[in-house]
């Protein structure tokens, strides 16, 4: 079973969604392994606002900047459906995604109410 | 964009007054003293209440200040100095019935005699706009 | 190792010489396992229609440059042999 | 039964929400300016949202993707994040205008200092929207801003012309001023068919769950609730034309506006009006909140949900806290109000056109939407649209420059 897809508009700036559903980043690249005379391939997807330096010339070193350069990349064995979303086969934190969140939840938890 | 704005607002009150800023500035004043008038009715006639009687009259008292004092400092065309002063008393006058306002907020006799003064400086201010 | 958005907007020209306008898309073949690399969209023609515009009287895209007529990729231009 | 009284109960909360403070600023300048000649303005602007707030929904619920998904996915990183930084700058200029009306509405009401006010107003809504549930915040703000309904009965009242209010729902142009027609009907179009409704429209679609069977639902809450809501953007050019034109007043407070309906209905007409636009302003404060935290999480790709708990989406929760706490050193810094509503309003229009075309893109993208894609009908009001807001973006601040902020 396969499918012909256009990867700039079906994948790369969509959703990534983990096992559970929970939103864990956006397809910011695409790494493609094979050049020409060779069978070419995608082989990650790329996360992260380090990504995007390469994107949108100075505004986008500049951005990514600001939200502080991490990247991480995600085998592309590790998708389990492409949808509107891209969705992966477990969970974020064992891929190092949404890393900011989990941290962060912690000390809003200490405010009443947060979990409410 | 923000560089757009401060120039906006910078252009707003600097700079030489002419025949057109005094237009525009004379029709200000009556706005506002036809509006002070408008309001002042409502207040002789019971009908506002002590907080927004007070805080209103403060916040349009202190828009006719801001023309006065601009009126009465800044640079003019030649041949109009005298009409643009004049504008800037009239601007001084028209606060200075919301300082009263202000200050008497629940008492209707003070309304009424302040929304009797705000007519004649309405149509003063109507004439130096033409 | 390249990255997709390297390729896109790049200008496609064929051994000749020949301008085909720019890449803006990659078309692939999805599968259970893999995402293999079929061809590049190129020039402007099926380019709204591409991105969901309703369609232009009877401007229909190019069918995809194949991915193996890809003889090199260098500075800021594809080159493609020259099969159309 | 129950299903139609909750419809009803939510129209009656989006009639009420529908006004901000772009709506009250706009609508009664314009009207003390031009009487009612801009009213059709008001009704292209209200069927401009209704369609692409239906749009919208419609994308969510067949696609599962809020405005700003589909921005980044269609227009590209690059376009999407310029998109990204101008939403953001208008949107803060929005809600800085919001609290800013929240803290003037307060004064007036209770006669404290306006900066304990600021303070206050901001503790408060953040306070609400910490601990109640979105259901409750929408309601609650929804039914208190239908007090803005003082203003229709106000314009009965104030026994308009009814002839020339009519003929102010035709299309025309007879001033001698066109610059200054020119600018109030960009301001009216920008107004009504502000970005940050659609942005917090859609991501209620998407987190709500809608599917297509809610399609119907989607349609009858843009067209009813919008389009009611657009009622009271009448009513508030009336009172602006019938009270304030012949008079030679152009309100320059909030409290002008009040005095919109207390000249003709007294004490309750002027606390009626008070309260109304307290929880006008003070719920597209919480709008405007959530919109600015939509747009960065979902170009980021993170979690956000109004519907969540706070610790539920934590980059979410802290960019609106951050977004509150900027608001409100902003309004202390003593900034008009009024005059910040006018350039958030002519600002946002210019950020239009990228918001409205993803929309566009991606309704009509048979891959996602299927048989549920634009139809005939949506693509032509669409289109129609997307070229007068690529007009009225392309005007709007040369406009804004020649009238000095409709000043000339």
């Amino acid at each position: 079973m396969s499918e012909s897809i256009d990867l700039g508009l079906r994948i790369l700036d969509h959703q990534l969604l983990d096992k559970d559903g929970r939103r864990c980043g956006n397809v910011d690249d695409l790494a493609i392994e094979g050049g020409p005379g060779e069978s070419a391939e995608v082989v990650a997807i790329l996360v992260g606002p380090d990504v995007w330096r390469g994107r949108a010339g100075w505004i986008g070193r500049a951005a990514a900047w600001v939200a502080g350069g991490r990247r991480v990349r995600v085998p592309w064995s590790e998708v389990a459906e492409v949808s509107a979303h891209v969705q992966l086969k477990k969970t974020a934190p064992e891929y190092g995604l949404g890393r900011l969140d989990d941290r962060l939840r912690p000390y809003l938890e200490k405010i009443p109410g947060a979990n409410r | 964009m923000a560089v757009v704005a401060a120039a906006l607002l910078a252009g707003c009150n600097g700079g030489t007054v002419d025949q057109h800023a005094l237009k525009q500035d004379s029709k200000t004043i009556s706005s506002l003293a036809t509006e002070g008038g408008l309001f002042a009715g409502q207040v002789a006639r019971g009908e506002s209440t002590g907080p927004y009687t007070r805080i209103q009259s403060d916040n349009l008292g202190r828009l006719a200040a801001n023309l006065a004092d601009a009126l009465g400092r800044r640079k003019t065309s030649p041949g109009i100095e005298p009409k643009v002063r004049t504008a800037g008393r009239l601007a001084a006058q028209v606060a200075e019935q919301f300082k009263a306002l202000h200050d008497h907020p629940t008492d209707r006799a003070v309304a009424r005699s302040v929304q009797q003064a705000f007519g004649p400086l309405a149509d003063h201010a109507d004439k130096l706009a033409k | 190792m390249r990255t997709l958005s390297s390729l896109l907007r790049r200008q496609v020209v064929t051994e000749g010489g020949r301008k085909l306008g720019r890449c803006y898309d990659i078309r692939a073949e999805l599968t259970q396992t893999s995402l293999k690399v079929t061809g590049l969209c190129v020039g402007r023609q099926g380019w709204a229609e591409h991105f969901g515009l309703p369609r232009l009287g009877h401007i229909r895209g190019h069918d995809p440059v194949p991915w193996e007529a890809v003889v090199s990729i260098e500075g800021d231009r594809i080159v493609v042999r020259d099969i159309q | 039964m129950n299903k139609i009284f909750g419809v009803a109960l939510g129209i009656l909360a989006a009639i009420g929400g529908f006004v901000d403070i772009g709506d009250l600023v706009f609508n009664v300048a314009a009207g003390a300016t031009f009487g009612y000649q801009l009213l059709w303005v008001v009704v292209i602007g209200v069927v401009g949202i209704i369609t692409y707030s239906e749009m919208c929904g419609r994308v969510s619920a067949v696609s599962q993707k809020a405005v700003f998904d589909a921005v980044r996915e269609r227009v590209g990183f690059k376009a999407g994040l310029i998109t990204l930084i101008a939403a953001e700058i208008v949107n803060a200029m929005t809600l800085t205008a919001e609290v800013g009306g929240v803290a003037i509405c307060l004064q007036l009401l209770s006669g404290l200092p306006y900066r304990v006010l600021i303070v206050l107003a901001a503790i408060v809504l953040g306070i609400v929207v910490w601990v109640v549930n979105f259901d409750w915040i929408e309601r609650i703000f929804g039914y208190g801003g239908l007090c803005l309904l003082v203003f229709a009965v106000a314009a009965v009242k104030l026994h308009p012309d009814w002839g020339a209010v009519g003929h102010g729902f035709v299309p025309h142009v007879d001033t001698g001023n066109k610059l200054l027609y020119a600018y109030f009907a960009v301001g009216l179009l920008g107004a009504a068919m502000t970005p940050y409704e659609v942005y917090f429209y859609s991501s209620g679609a998407v987190e709500e769950g809608w599917t297509v069977k809610d399609l119907g639902l989607n349609r009858l809450n843009a067209i009813v609730g919008y389009g009611l809501g657009g009622f009271l953007s009448f009513a508030l050019m009336i009172v602006g034309g019938a009270l304030f034109l012949g008079k030679g007043i152009e309100p320059e407070t909030l409290g002008s506006i009040a005095m919109g309906a207390q000249v003709p209905l007294g004490e309750i007409g002027l606390i009626l009006a008070l309260v109304g636009i307290l929880f006008a302003v003070a719920g597209a404060s919480i709008d405007t909140l959530f919109s600015g935290a939509y747009d960065l999480a979902q170009f980021c790709g993170y979690e956000w949900g109004r519907h969540k708990s706070p610790a539920g989406a934590p980059r979410f929760t802290l960019t609106w806290i951050v977004l509150l706490i900027l608001a409100m050193l902003a309004v202390m810094t003593g900034v008009d109000a009024v005059k910040l509503t006018e350039f958030a309003v002519i600002f946002s229009v210019v950020a239009l056109p990228l918001t409205y075309l993803p929309i566009l893109l991606v309704a009509n993208d048979k891959a996602y939407m299927k048989e549920y894609a634009n139809g005939r009908l949506a693509n032509t009001l669409g289109i129609f649209y997307f070229v007068i807001i690529l007009i009225v973006a392309l005007t709007a601040i040369p406009l804004m420059i020649l009238t000095n902020l409709g000043q000339a």
